[in-house]
């Protein structure tokens, strides 16, 4: 059975996401499933709910491409360069399609998976204190401690229906390690309806030591090798972020066209994410020569 | 001896000296991360630095240039998840000092980062959000605000309150249910602000070296406070500066290496 | 500054464990902080609320030397064993003093240890259903979601005074490295207002890895090296549990009597925990022999 | 082939016959660990064996003494905190199956373990407590009971209720906010019985070989509904019982290495 779990990437997509699903591409900095999210762009899902603490490059080609009609997030933009291009353009002026935003902050979006993750209706923390969202937020609501009587923030639990990560290993069972910097990336597997994770490589046997970070088998619904697939994000141990890339995605973004150039050679028309990197490393040298 | 200095340096040092040894440190990317460790560099070698990512306790050799690089990550004692590092640490109060910088920032010492003209549903500039910025402005024992002063960013009224400083001062922010202490200081690049023990109105009460109280004003958005007594801010030292420059350089080295296999 | 966290096991029970103190000694079978327990008896400490999802031996131990005035807890026995005779004979005879008890389960105890090293008020879950604790324990409550209007059960934190764990390795800064099984110690230190940490050995670097379970050492009051502290339980990678004595334990403190003879002889009339092992040692081999 | 077995073994090859292959197990000691490990060593080597001590996905090669012992650390998949595995493991939803025993049972599977006589406050005798047992009860998917059967715990009315079966039968536990479907099955050394269906009322439906019907009712404190079509339970296998002999052989050897040193 668990042989099973493992599959090529665009089936795991078209098998365990579907329109209108709400999404969570997880990953803080490091292990961001870039692979899968253009996998996402190139198989047209529509009507996605993205959810994400932090959204950046990949969900900006994602709501530039049409996938999303909802962003839940608690910090957009393209970290130490500013903001996502197409992020804004989809919010301040409906393109391609108008999106809706629920917003939070980090404490909150990282309670809200641990909720989801306990199958708990909601999180309560020491939050938006000061802060103007619940003007507009009305998922941010308060709740009377039967103690203290202290009002704390309260805000729901995050259940994505599917939730995908990138991960350096998989043993054959399909267990997972996680490595470095792991965000409320746990979290935002456990809370999901179906979990993807693409792997930088499979393993025998994970050889991790006690007390790992690691996903069970069980708990997942498609385990897909996808060398550099957190490209242009990193993966410790494996290879380090780049910063160029992400520099250079401001002007590529900034207007529609070259955005929508960009994304036609690289994520439309080609069969994947290994021809994709091959065209970036291609482009790259060039300008380097 | 002759010392030339930027205005960034200039912050950075006078951001750095108000971090004391072995306190507990919630950096952010940028101007706080260079101050953070450049005081881990000179004054305060013990100094615990906290980066939102999880890495508790971490050293690196270059500054980051995202906020979970591997760098943070080899160097560090620990490295937590989201939920503990908020929950944990950050909420429990554990962190004695958090940097905020902000889009804008009122009198009070109240942060925007959100948007800025029009309103919420339809803003001029959307702006990134708030990130992790709302629980360390009620959390974190104190707030240095970091923040390049000009009558755009100073500003009467806050487009959205994003990040609590002093609400409507006096003991306002005692009733808020904020259990940190709040911005204990905003430094700019021209000067330092402090709130008044009393009204917590942000009040000059240290102009930068080179500096004119008029220039201070002109660059603020409501009638500033100018304290009695006004020091002037120590200048860099050679030490400092020296530490500094080389901390950059290192940075510029590291990260100009293409990392494409 | 760091430097002063080593300390004599003595010392740091002198210094951070005062009478009357709310005082966790965790460690779920594995690590439990037995020499700090007996050093504990040792200084006479009176009118402690002891806090353990497990009290077993080292609680049998304090509250029939008269330590306790309070136990809260989630499961008490002597693992495999039986009962543990003087517990049962404080809280049902009240010798050698009364015993008051506030009783859990351990999906709450964990809870609240979660939401005390949170520094919340109150913790959540899906809990006594049909159990009849409620009725007796008036810190289990009900709380309302405000969103679903789902009624779950709330708990308080759990903010002991002081937390006393033991664990493999602290290195020279006294971070300390626990590896193995965790149980819920991470989050007793965590909620603790003061924590007290023996340890198997010193090193100058732990070289953990990543992501390895971390105490650092500015959320620690005193760090003492302690080796074998756990016996009669175990250290992973150090020492198995000796089973052995767990059983003999049970004739050990059936009776009032040679209890008060073993704990004089092992415990009262020694320095330190050394001589208890070399006692408990000696004893072992004659059996054997 | 002449193949004798104890109450004990048919009890635990009778439990572990229920356990599917692949299915998540949270496992106590005793004889629901002796039931798991053998499951899959027989018919069931993909079960997911889960110990309340944070062990996920272990394969011991000797039974554990204590539920934390270092050989469920060594041979599992992972090791989470008690508060990952009852939260993010129990209470989600992901454990297929809970095993528990009791003091006392009553004819709708709610079960006692905290004391018996007198009353709380003052116990004829305290018994160590539920601990992880009344979430196990309401949040596993199912629960197998496993108990010897006798007057004095098979019972009338509970001393005290710990952790719940079908309440008062019906759909009252379908009312309770329990997630789980309740108890599937009670097994004893004398046979095994189930929840009716409508009525929830625990009904004997398999006899042990070599078991009579009075027997059963002779050590039930209540009036026992019995099967209008009552099974015999097969007899162990000489397989199963090879295999279990041998489990407990190894568990036997190594834990009697004195373990001083």
């Amino acid at each position: 059975m668990s042989q099973s779990l493992f599959m090529p990437l665009a089936e795991a997509v078209r098998h365990f996401v579907h329109d209108g699903d709400s999404v969570a591409l997880e990953g803080f900095t490091h292990l961001i499933p870039f692979a899968a999210g253009h996998e996402i762009i190139r198989q047209e899902k529509r009507h996605l709910t993205l959810i994400r603490m932090t959204p950046d490059i990949i969900y900006d080609q994602m709501i530039g491409m049409g996938c999303a009609d909802k962003l839940v997030f608690s910090w957009g933009g393209n970290p130490g360069v500013g903001s996502i291009h197409r992020f804004r353009d989809a919010y301040e002026h409906s393109w391609p399609r108008p999106l809706a935003i629920e917003e939070y902050s980090h404490a909150a979006m990282a309670a809200m998976y641990q909720a989801g993750a306990s199958r708990l209706p909601f999180a309560t923390l020491r939050g938006f204190i000061g802060n103007d969202l619940p003007q507009y937020n009305h998922n941010i609501r308060q709740v009377e401690c039967p103690f203290s009587g202290e009002r704390l923030a309260a805000v729901p639990a995050l259940n994505p229906d599917v939730t995908i990560l990138h991960a350096q290993r998989a043993d054959r069972h399909g267990n997972v390690w996680i490595k470095g910097i792991v965000g409320a990336q746990k979290e935002a597997a456990l809370a999901a309806k179906r979990v993807i994770v693409t792997v930088e490589e499979q393993v025998d046997e994970l050889e991790a030591p006690l007390n790992a970070v690691i996903l069970p088998h069980w708990t997942l619904a498609a385990v897909c090798v996808v060398p550099r697939g957190a490209h242009p994000s990193y993966a410790h141990g494996h290879y380090s972020r780049d910063n160029a890339f992400c520099i250079a995605w401001d002007a590529i973004s900034r207007e529609r066209d070259s955005f929508l150039a960009w994304m036609d050679r690289h994520v439309m028309q080609v069969r994947d994410f290994a021809e994709t990197l091959q065209l970036i490393t291609a482009a790259q040298r060039t300008e380097l020569a | 001896m002759n010392i030339t200095w930027t205005a960034d340096e200039m912050m950075t040092v006078a951001a750095a000296r108000r971090l004391g040894n072995g306190i507990a440190c919630f950096v952010g990317i940028g101007l706080p991360s260079a101050a953070a460790n450049l005081a881990r560099l000179t004054h305060a070698p013990e100094v615990v630095l906290i980066y939102e990512s999880g890495t508790l306790g971490t050293r690196p050799d270059v500054l980051p240039l995202s906020i979970g690089d591997d760098e943070l990550a080899e160097k560090a004692d620990s490295i937590v998840s989201m939920p503990e590092i908020f929950r944990y640490y950050l909420q429990a109060g554990r962190i004695d000092v958090g940097f905020l910088g902000a889009a804008q920032v009122d009198r009070y010492g109240n942060l925007n980062s959100t948007f800025i003209g029009g309103d919420y549903e339809h803003p001029a500039t959307r702006l990134p959000g708030a990130g992790g910025a709302p629980e360390i402005a009620a959390s974190a024992g104190e707030v240095l605000i970091v923040l390049k002063q000009g009558k755009r960013s100073f500003v009467e009224q806050l487009d959205f309150m994003s990040s609590a400083g002093y609400f409507s001062g006096g003991d306002s922010r005692e009733k808020s249910g904020a259990t940190g202490r709040g911005p204990s200081a905003v430094i700019t690049d021209l000067g330092i602000l402090t709130p008044d023990p009393v009204s917590r109105e942000l009040t000059l009460t240290s102009l930068h070296p080179g500096i004119s109280v008029e220039q201070v004003i002109a660059a603020t958005g409501w009638p500033l406070q100018v304290a009695a007594q006004l020091d002037t801010t120590p200048p860099p030292t050679a030490h400092e500066l020296s530490v500094l420059r080389d901390l950059h350089a290192r940075t510029r080295a590291a990260h100009s290496q293409s990392k494409l296999a």
